[in-house]
């Protein structure tokens, strides 16, 4: 505890020296964030300044091992530089589907040789990382992906397409999801790494609701993939035909971070901030609201017992699942009240004093978030299956 | 009267169907407008071919050059623009104006009625103050100058605003802004000096405006209706725009659920067409039940108005509200069961949860009207 | 026109001169009922003098054919009746399985002989009916019932169990489905007719949790069922083995009655009531209370517009289903509501000052409306067949 | 502080679960004595038995003879009351009446708890007057006469009253019936003059009394905390009521819940088991889903109340909401999924479903502790 406490002003000395005032304010809208990669450039020299310093102290993957680019800290010390950050508002010096997804999957599955190369890169941002699982016929029923690779001894050949691929058109690898094996369904699937500039390799991005277009298709034309990029550092992260074992434990880690449970943030009931921007409520708004906020500040403990129970291994392993379609549901919920109580002004589009339709555009995004990662239809399933173990499909 | 559309109603019905299914397309008016970034946000030549089918002077009295027809079959031309998404001034200027000017003056009809019936002008209805829908407080102001008044204030969610040939305001004469007594209603033309719009873009891609009244002067003749007794008026008004924007939310959530219960017999994941999952069959048939009813109640609503009974402003709330949730229900579980592709652009159905949005915010939320069921009830 | 404003004065007048005062007050409870019957007594005069007055005129089934035991009266005159009748509060002459369900289903399906013997007896309060559909293991899924009759020349010999028999331990005969052919599921299915008297045949209430009993489980051992009772009076509806097609028409007729479409009378908000009766109603319930208010008094509608359609064969055969759904839901929540508003002295059970717990009791009586006659989950499955036409089981 | 159970405390879980689902189980406790139509609706056998494993003095501190034990503890007793539908005072004796009598003079304590720890005596709580929770009105009279004070009022829905040996009873001693000062609490023992009772059974065949207090006197040290300050000892009674009350409907929503999943996959329609079908599986898992989480708002409530926390009385609304839906929706869907058998009186499932209904009303349902939400939030 003395050591924590040691290393609670240790870290706030070094925040103090190193995270610029301009680091210091909430995200406003894409451009503030870096996702690094070959082609990234910086907002301005704070954003630049308060990513090398994170970088060179291993602070963009600090709970990562110092051989493969992070701190080395422990979980203990993990939580309190997450708290000394978010003391003083500090950004992510670097967001990255590297360090959510693919870091985790290379941390359990991977070769040495794998980690020491790639998670590096991931960590020192050179290389911007996307994820290539959905197809157009292959969503809530991933493992019925199409996409083949043909061997052809020291590599493949992969054709096929992809949806879904988010900001793939400003990726510079992608991992994938590829048929290896057509004869085996669950086990005929290799998750592969390899690079978007690869001939054949061609993305197209998908405008949503919202106005904005994150995702992409991407298209594979006899893209030719090495089985290995050198010593120890296979293409495939898993055995060949395993990758289903690997995406199914990414998905774990993405509905846990979609679950909002790790947000701890949203613990204020949003009653009160509506009627301050509001003025007076309609009775039965505010009757909704407050059987949301019940709903809401309860869902809040339920993420914050998770949390604590997936520490020591007490949660089910199902239960992830449970999270992501509880948190889901209910944030589609908040921002169809955001909208009720915003009232006409919600609804503009593009007008300066809603900052080009934010509430609106935020709102359908929304509406994704019980389709992605999971559909609440699967997690529902997997809820039923796996926790209540109810017989059949 | 039996619940369900006579003869002449189910061929109106057909008709209006065929024409907005052909004419009013999505794909022929909303996308086409909105990707143009239009500033009407609709197109004046199908405002024209509306006229052509008799359609813009439904409610007009056949004395005043109209068809003479009731809310029914208005509300049968707006369930077809509700399922065709179809961009038009019908609700604000057929339904909404034509029922203020049915209380205005000879000289005002003769001046407004016209263009209204031959498609040639736009109308649009100057209530809200603030973001939420509030009627029963009105604070603009109109002062006596000279022959005629002065008003000022402030207007928000004007639809179609600054389109608008014409915009019925309604403004207080007399008495505190709460006061029930002591507002008129006023037929403000658009070059108007001292009125000034804010038109914005909204999620749906209509076009609505913040509108100033910056002391605009207009003559007595302006007046619609009584001076400081408005309310009259302004209540039929309302109770027209809820009971139509109903109408149109029912067109909503049937385009929406056709879409949807489509969508569920082609797709197939997991080896099967997913219509054939009984949990989405459940929702797919909770969401009829619910849908059928907030059409029964839109429609008892209709004829409660056709007929001036007294229940008829209870039944305009009643339907306003349970269209606001079916319809949200629809586009919701629209949305969620297309999957991923429910949210690109490219496909329609997010444009149904657009409209629905909109819709269910104009003249008064689903929260509003539960509430003044309530209030009407004694409770 | 000029003729039912004829018939309504008739009306008002015979109603003066027959429907004792004592008869002109809502029913209290189930001692105000007459049920007819082989052991059927009377409360008192009253209630006889008003059943046999209805019965000479042929009122106590008014739109059924004079022949028949019943008045003759056209829809718009059995209109004209039913509203004079409300507008006194006058009871009903006769309550009976027989005129609700075994009727609709003679009249439809009966021979001539069926008609003139047994529609007789109901309209005259003879014989009280029950009926024999549910078994322990057939509930939702009624055709798999078990009971079978054995073809014996000219009788048959019934074994078997049914349950959910309403007043069986009071009932003179069953109406009930039997198997009659064990090779063929829904071809091999008889609707008979037959006495409780008859040897072999025992019953045993079922005690509720509203604590009524209502219902009974019914045994048949060795029971036998002559095939006729006498020239074109046969012991069957409908064919031998098809009396599933005579069950399917009874169902939908239930379905009506129980969905409350033709009530009529709820089509005022129950928040005024409930505030007149709670005093100042907590401003979350009062919202509760609106939003229910608004989905009754839509429901309403549709039942007005339900019953419209069904005058002028409108409409969809499939219609009963979704009207018993919504109706039986919206059922429910009302007396969760009225439960709620009722505070701790609606919990009370066997208190005088709420008449033995009526609330609380009713409450849970609703609990079955949506297991009755078809449960909330086979209506749903069906409307999404049948109406939205939705492909697979 | 995690929010999972201790070793301490998972070990008190497993104990007080074998021991209710031996001792308190539904055909031993619930059942024998409603169906002997006992006058008290719980057996004095089980509280003193409750005695002898440590449960009645769980609250209570060390120094008076309890085992000082927080609310987490006795909420996992409740939770396994719950569960077994155990017919039982610890709820208001040992919970409620526990936390009045730490305000209670050294006098009052020795009177009062050694008999709470023994299972001797039973306690109940006097707050509603009137047939809903409104605690912020209190117009029961405690008027200054002699040495102590005379009370004069009704009260309601006062659980175990007249089986009880004490009754804490909030009354006023000065002030207007809304204000928030001016309370006192009282302990006014079962054999006070001018105390009288009507007992009536409550659907969950647990007996409750109004509570005539016609000219009661009592001596000065019947107080308990301070006359006329007794809001704050009030608002700890009703916060471990309200926590309390939302452990024992999460083991009244998980008994219910767990016995509906074992009936889905033993019975069969349709050729399978009912669990197969994909509707009856979406709506389990919603269930478990909320379920868990007002498990989750309950045991962060007992958390925040054992650590004295400023944020712990509006998280026991919160508890106590959530818990209101959650449970209600588990002995809802209960009912519904067993079908018919789930309507008769020989299965326990609708058992669960009347002392939810009990337990959701007692000490604030579900809208009073919404609203209440809304009102500490600021709204």
């Amino acid at each position: 505890m003395a050591d924590l406490e040691a290393f609670r002003a240790e870290t706030r000395a070094w925040l103090e020296a190193n995270c610029p005032p301009e680091m210091r304010q909430p995200v406003q809208d894409e451009s503030d964030v870096y996702w690094g990669g070959r082609r990234a450039t910086f907002k301005n020299d704070a954003q630049k300044a308060w990513f090398e310093a994170c970088r060179d102290k291993g602070y963009t993957v600090p709970a990562w091992p110092k051989e493969y680019g992070g701190a080395g800290l422990s979980p203990a010390e993990a939580k309190v530089l997450r708290e000394e950050m978010a003391r003083i508002s500090a950004r992510p010096p670097l967001s990255s589907f590297g360090i959510w997804m693919l870091g985790p999957a290379l941390l359990h599955f991977g070769t040495e040789g794998q980690k020491k190369h790639f998670l590096n890169q991931i960590a020192r941002g050179e290389i911007r990382w996307c994820q290539g699982y959905s197809e157009p016929g292959s969503g809530s029923d991933l493992v019925s992906l199409q996409t083949f690779g043909e061997d052809k001894g020291d590599h493949w050949i992969v054709n096929g397409q992809k949806i879904w691929t988010s900001y793939a058109d400003k990726a510079d690898w992608i991992f994938c999801l590829v048929r290896t094996d057509k004869a085996n369904k669950y086990q005929g699937i290799t998750f592969m790494l390899y690079d978007m500039e690869t001939p054949g390799v061609t993305t197209k991005p998908i405008l949503l609701i919202s106005g904005n277009s994150p995702f992409c298709e991407t298209f594979f034309d006899d893209v030719k993939v090495p089985k290995s990029y050198g010593e120890d550092i296979p293409a495939q992260v898993g055995e060949v035909n395993r990758g289903w074992d690997v995406a199914k434990y990414l998905l774990g880690h993405e509905r846990e971070m979609i679950s909002g449970a790790d947000g701890g943030a949203r613990t204020s009931a949003i009653g009160a901030a509506m009627k301050r921007s509001a003025g007076e409520l309609d009775p039965l708004l505010r009757a909704e609201l407050a059987m949301f906020d019940v709903d809401a500040l309860a869902y809040a403990c339920m993420g914050e017992k998770f949390l604590d129970e997936i520490k020591v291994g007490k949660a089910h392993p199902a239960q992830p699942n449970m999270m992501k379609y509880a948190g889901t549901e209910l944030n589609k919920r908040r921002h169809e009240l955001f909208m009720a109580a915003g009232g006409s002004t919600a609804l503009e589009w593009d007008s300066e004093e809603t900052r080009g339709g934010a509430r609106a555009r935020e709102w359908l995004r929304t509406k994704a978030n019980s389709i992605e990662g999971g559909t609440s239809e699967v997690m529902l399933g997997v809820v039923a299956k796996r926790i209540l173990e109810l017989p059949g499909a | 009267m039996p619940l369900y559309h006579t003869e002449d109603q189910a061929m109106l019905a057909e008709t209006a169907a065929q024409f907005m299914g052909e004419e009013g397309a999505i794909g022929k008016q909303l996308r086409h407008w909105r990707d143009r970034g239009c500033k009407d946000g609709f197109g004046h030549d199908l405002w024209k071919q509306m006229a052509e089918m008799g359609f813009t002077g439904l409610l007009v009295p056949e004395a005043d050059g109209g068809l003479g027809m009731g809310h029914v079959e208005a509300g049968i031309v707006l369930e077809e623009i509700g399922r065709n998404l179809t961009p038009s001034p019908f609700l604000t200027s057929s339904v909404m104006a034509a029922s203020a000017l049915a209380h205005a003056s000879a000289e005002g009809k003769g001046r407004w009625l016209p263009g209204l019936i031959a498609g040639d002008s736009v109308f649009a209805v100057a209530i809200d103050e603030g973001a939420k829908h509030r009627p029963e407080r009105i604070a603009t102001r109109a002062e006596k100058s000279g022959n005629g008044f002065r008003l000022t204030g402030k207007k928000d969610f004007v639809v179609h605003g600054a389109s608008a040939d014409m915009i019925v305001v309604a403004a207080r004469t007399a008495g505190a802004d709460d006061d029930e007594d002591g507002v008129t209603l006023f037929a403000v033309p658009k070059d108007a000096a001292g009125l000034g719009h804010n038109s914005v873009r909204l999620v749906d891609s209509s076009m609505a405006s913040h509108v100033t009244l910056d002391g605009v002067e207009l003559d007595g003749d302006a007046v619609i209706g009584e001076v400081d007794g408005g309310r009259t008026v302004l209540n039929k008004v309302l109770d027209a725009g809820r009971v139509g924007a109903a109408a149109e939310g029912i067109g909503v959530a049937r385009g929406s659920m056709d879409m949807t219960v489509d969508y569920l017999k082609q797709r197939k994941q997991f080896g099967k067409l997913i219509g054939e999952f009984q949990a989405l069959q459940h929702r797919a048939a909770h969401l009829y039940s619910e849908v059928e009813i907030a059409r029964a109640a839109t429609i008892k609503a209709q004829q409660l108005l056709d007929a001036g009974s007294e229940q008829a402003s209870l039944m305009a709330s009643v339907a306003k509200a349970k269209v606001g949730k079916a319809a949200g229900l629809a586009v919701k579980e629209g949305v969620q069961m297309h999957g991923g592709i429910g949210m690109t652009d490219e496909y329609d159905i997010g444009l149904y949860m657009k409209r629905d949005r909109a819709l269910a915010e104009f003249m008064g939320d689903v929260y509003y009207h539960a509430d003044r069921v309530a209030r009407l009830s004694g409770y």
